[in-house]
């Protein structure tokens, strides 16, 4: 089975069929810019983009570039930086549809694809206007005392979980570290397309302490070598976000134009950034 | 010792409503709290534990964006901030956007865990420096999360206090109304009165929010600025140095 | 804060009450053998013992020790040793209660009380004589399609979630490497006493590969140094059970005389294992 | 080449059952499933996946003790074996005891996680290398976990085949019976009757079970006995060396 999981970074993003539900993690976790970035130079249409729970530059590049047809998430942002500004403007024109929840939301409505279970319950929530603009979260009576309400959601199967990671083996076992939403989102989507920093000449299995923090081959579908494939992103704990880069995406995605212009530059020089 | 600075008195307020706090996790982009919560620490008589989300020395989570959740659904998280686009004097609050939903006027980023967090911390406190008409509304467009919840809810957590750029209110969930405790120096209840959108109760002695005395803008000038700086680096320097 | 987790073996077990509800892990992680000893020599009583999600020698220890009331599991077992002779023994006479579970029963209700939930809902179950046997787990209907019966497995909150570990570190942050049912049990129940090979001078924290198998102190009662503390059972990954000391458990606990005999020998040499 | 002993016979039929199979996970106290997974996998044109329980080597599992359950309901496990005290013409499978429960005459370890498995595996094979009235019954005393399901419960996997060390049957979901496909050497189907508890149908053409060819017992005898001896090394040392 050795080698069959590598593949080149576009052969990677010509895995995301159109209109995929792909599950990406939020900016502190490890975000593979650079297969949105193979994305978006495939030309990509329809995504139904899942934040875990939430996104940033990410989610706004896709969105902006018209990768996607609906967003789930509990909160689409640049931080620091602002509003995420073609999320902002697609969502109010109605461009992009939208699934408002919540962070814990999500991450028990992959749980429970994990679980193989139809939905899972939740306390909290009732009493937000969230429970009436999603239609397809519904009450259920707690069958214990105090026989309380719940939220029941149901389960989020992504088609694609999509992420970055420091490094993977050979076998195809992919390190994560404390980054557990990540085994959760392999857990529950059908597949797992990853960009590393580094496929190394490891065990990933046979070495206790990586171990603990590897994802098995068993739900990866493939894998491609992407240095600083976070960028302009961090990469927790490896390396540190390029501050400077995304105050430069941010002030061009303040304009249709400025973006526009961002676009054409990523979509001239393909690898200018990996 | 120069005076306290007004983000400084932020700091000291909201760190005294967190006495007695256990563990107090603080969110996403939310460097006054995140002060707080240390200040609190340095000055608490027995341990006390602060996570603070994106921070490495801060945050000992090791199972991933649902442990702050789970963490709290465990009653192991006594404190926790949310601020908001909108606060209504019923203490909900609206983080999705203003207009009518979904094409909204204003798009904010969203929800986050504020539907959840609400209902499950015992001492919600909710920030927001901006004080004005536009933000403290008579009703949020949008309910991100509840004040209050019927009685039929699971519902240990709620808001405590709201602790804004210029003044300090209580919550009681019995009344669903705020009480205005005390205003920031420089600020009347005249001045609170008009620039609050929604009623709110008076206390019987309203007086000035206590500033931060020497040895406490001593505290925050040092350790906590530097504990902060990992996390907020631009907000660090902007402190007063020690 | 440092230091203040640490403790002797003996001070650790005086933290479990008589009656405790305490979930242990099976053989194949990491089992405080250590620490049963303590509790048996202290004279532990009625304790509810949630194997996680079976037992072997531990439990059939504390049970022909007279420490036990009720027993939850999905087995208890001394494995290729053959039937666990004092579980055997006092659940056909009725000594000890059982609940008898199956192995993702234990884990998901314990899931339910790691997110606070009142209960999880289960595939699978209906039609086993398990559901006749635990009245307390009820039947609730898939609010989404299918609209299928699922079984309701209440939240099991353990007063304490007792295991070793190969080392923590002074701040009392525990590594458990991949041995993850044990970051659910300590979610999960009250707090967490952990025996140990060793305390190391580190900051598990600090270090993201080992951050990634570690529990940290917040979820941690009590810690206290046990060198070779899952004797005679192995501890996966660092040492190897001790196949003749198992073989001459499973021997003397065939017999109420060699049960007694070995007890005794347990009593009168308090550390000759530790 | 001697000739295949029982145990290499047994070990060869359930590889030729899992024929076709991505994942195989094998549970604890299973030399014989194991060894016959590693053989499928060193037979199998495609790569399969062999999971054992108690394998450092062959064991990738990250998640802790959940994972095999949360990966079989995901439909990530194709094959799994499960044993029984007692086994019935149904199907069902009884690991919990003999006698009336809960104070049993004989007290067995418990279910393990057979009530959930066998319902989502598709392909699980019953093995009990013992082939007695006293094993294979009309009904159990404990339903450990049902043979076969109502149609409104959810339940995508379930019984394939019942593997013993006299004969090898096929399970008729929509019948709710066992079939006899094969007798194993010096067998009969009179005999199997006799030493069978429960009623069963007869394959038209019941045959000698097929003995494992020479490539196929080098293999057994090579490397899947290096296989098999991480974890069951005494088992491993009682096959008869390459």
């Amino acid at each position: 089975m050795v080698n069959s999981f590598t593949m080149s970074l576009d052969t990677l993003a010509n895995r995301v069929p159109h209109g995929a539900m792909v599950a990406v993690p939020a900016d502190y976790s490890f975000v593979s810019m650079a297969a949105t970035r193979a994305l978006i130079r495939r030309g990509i249409k329809d995504l139904h983009l899942l934040a875990v729970p939430q996104s940033g530059i990410q989610a706004d590049l896709l969105i902006g570039a018209g990768c996607v047809a609906l967003v789930e998430c509990a909160a689409i942002t640049l931080g620091e930086l602002g509003p995420a500004p073609r999320f902002t403007d697609a969502v109010k024109s109605g461009r992009v549809r939208i699934k408002d929840s919540t962070c814990p939301a999500i991450h028990a409505a992959l749980q429970a694809s994990e679980k193989g279970l139809p939905f899972l319950p939740s306390r909290g929530i009732i009493g937000s206007d969230l429970l009436r603009v999603r239609p397809d979260w519904t009450l259920i009576d707690n069958p214990f005392p105090p026989h309380d309400p719940l939220v029941a959601l149901p389960a989020l199967r992504p088609d694609i979980a999509l992420f970055h990671a420091p490094f993977a083996d050979r076998r195809g076992n992919v390190w994560i570290g404390r980054r557990r939403e990540l085994m959760t989102m392999a857990h529950a989507a059908k597949t797992s397309l990853v960009t590393v920093e580094a496929i190394r000449d490891i065990d990933l299995m046979a070495d206790e302490p990586l171990a603990a923090g590897a994802l098995p081959a068993l739900y990866i579908g493939a894998i491609a070598e992407a240095k600083n494939g976070a960028w302009p992103l961090g990469l927790p704990g490896f390396y540190e976000a390029d501050e400077a880069a995304l105050r430069t995406y941010a002030e061009a995605a303040s304009s249709d134009t400025g973006f526009a212009r961002y676009l054409a530059a990523l979509m001239a020089e393909p690898h200018a950034a990996e | 010792m120069s005076p306290a600075a007004p983000t400084e008195l932020l700091i000291a307020t909201i760190a005294r409503l967190l006495q007695g706090v256990g563990h107090v996790a603080v969110g996403a982009s939310s460097p006054i709290p995140g002060a707080a919560a240390f200040l609190a620490q340095v000055l608490a008589p027995e341990a006390m534990r602060v996570t603070v989300l994106g921070s490495q020395r801060n945050n000992d989570f090791t199972d991933g964006g649902r442990e702050l959740f789970d963490c709290a659904a465990q009653g192991r998280i006594d404190a926790f901030f949310l601020g908001g686009g909108q606060i209504d004097g019923e203490a909900n609050v609206n983080l999705v956007g203003l207009g009518a939903y979904p094409n909204l006027d204003l798009r904010l980023p969203g929800s986050f865990g504020s539907a959840y967090l609400y209902f499950l911390v015992p001492r919600v406190i909710l920030f927001r420096e901006e004080h004005s008409p536009r933000v403290l509304v008579p009703k949020v467009d949008f309910i991100s999360a509840p004040g209050v919840s019927a009685p039929e809810i699971y519902r240990p957590g709620g808001p405590q206090a709201l602790v804004t750029g210029r003044a300090l209110f209580n919550f009681d969930k019995a009344k669903r109304r705020f009480t205005l405790i005390s205003v920031h120096p420089g600020e009347t209840v005249e001045r609170i009165k008009a620039a609050t959108g929604f009623a709110f109760d008076l206390a019987d002695d309203i007086g000035e929010t206590l500033a931060p005395d020497d040895a406490t803008l001593a505290l925050i000038r040092g350790p906590v600025r530097d504990a902060i700086a990992e996390v907020y680096p631009r907000f660090a320097a902007n402190l007063i140095p020690n």
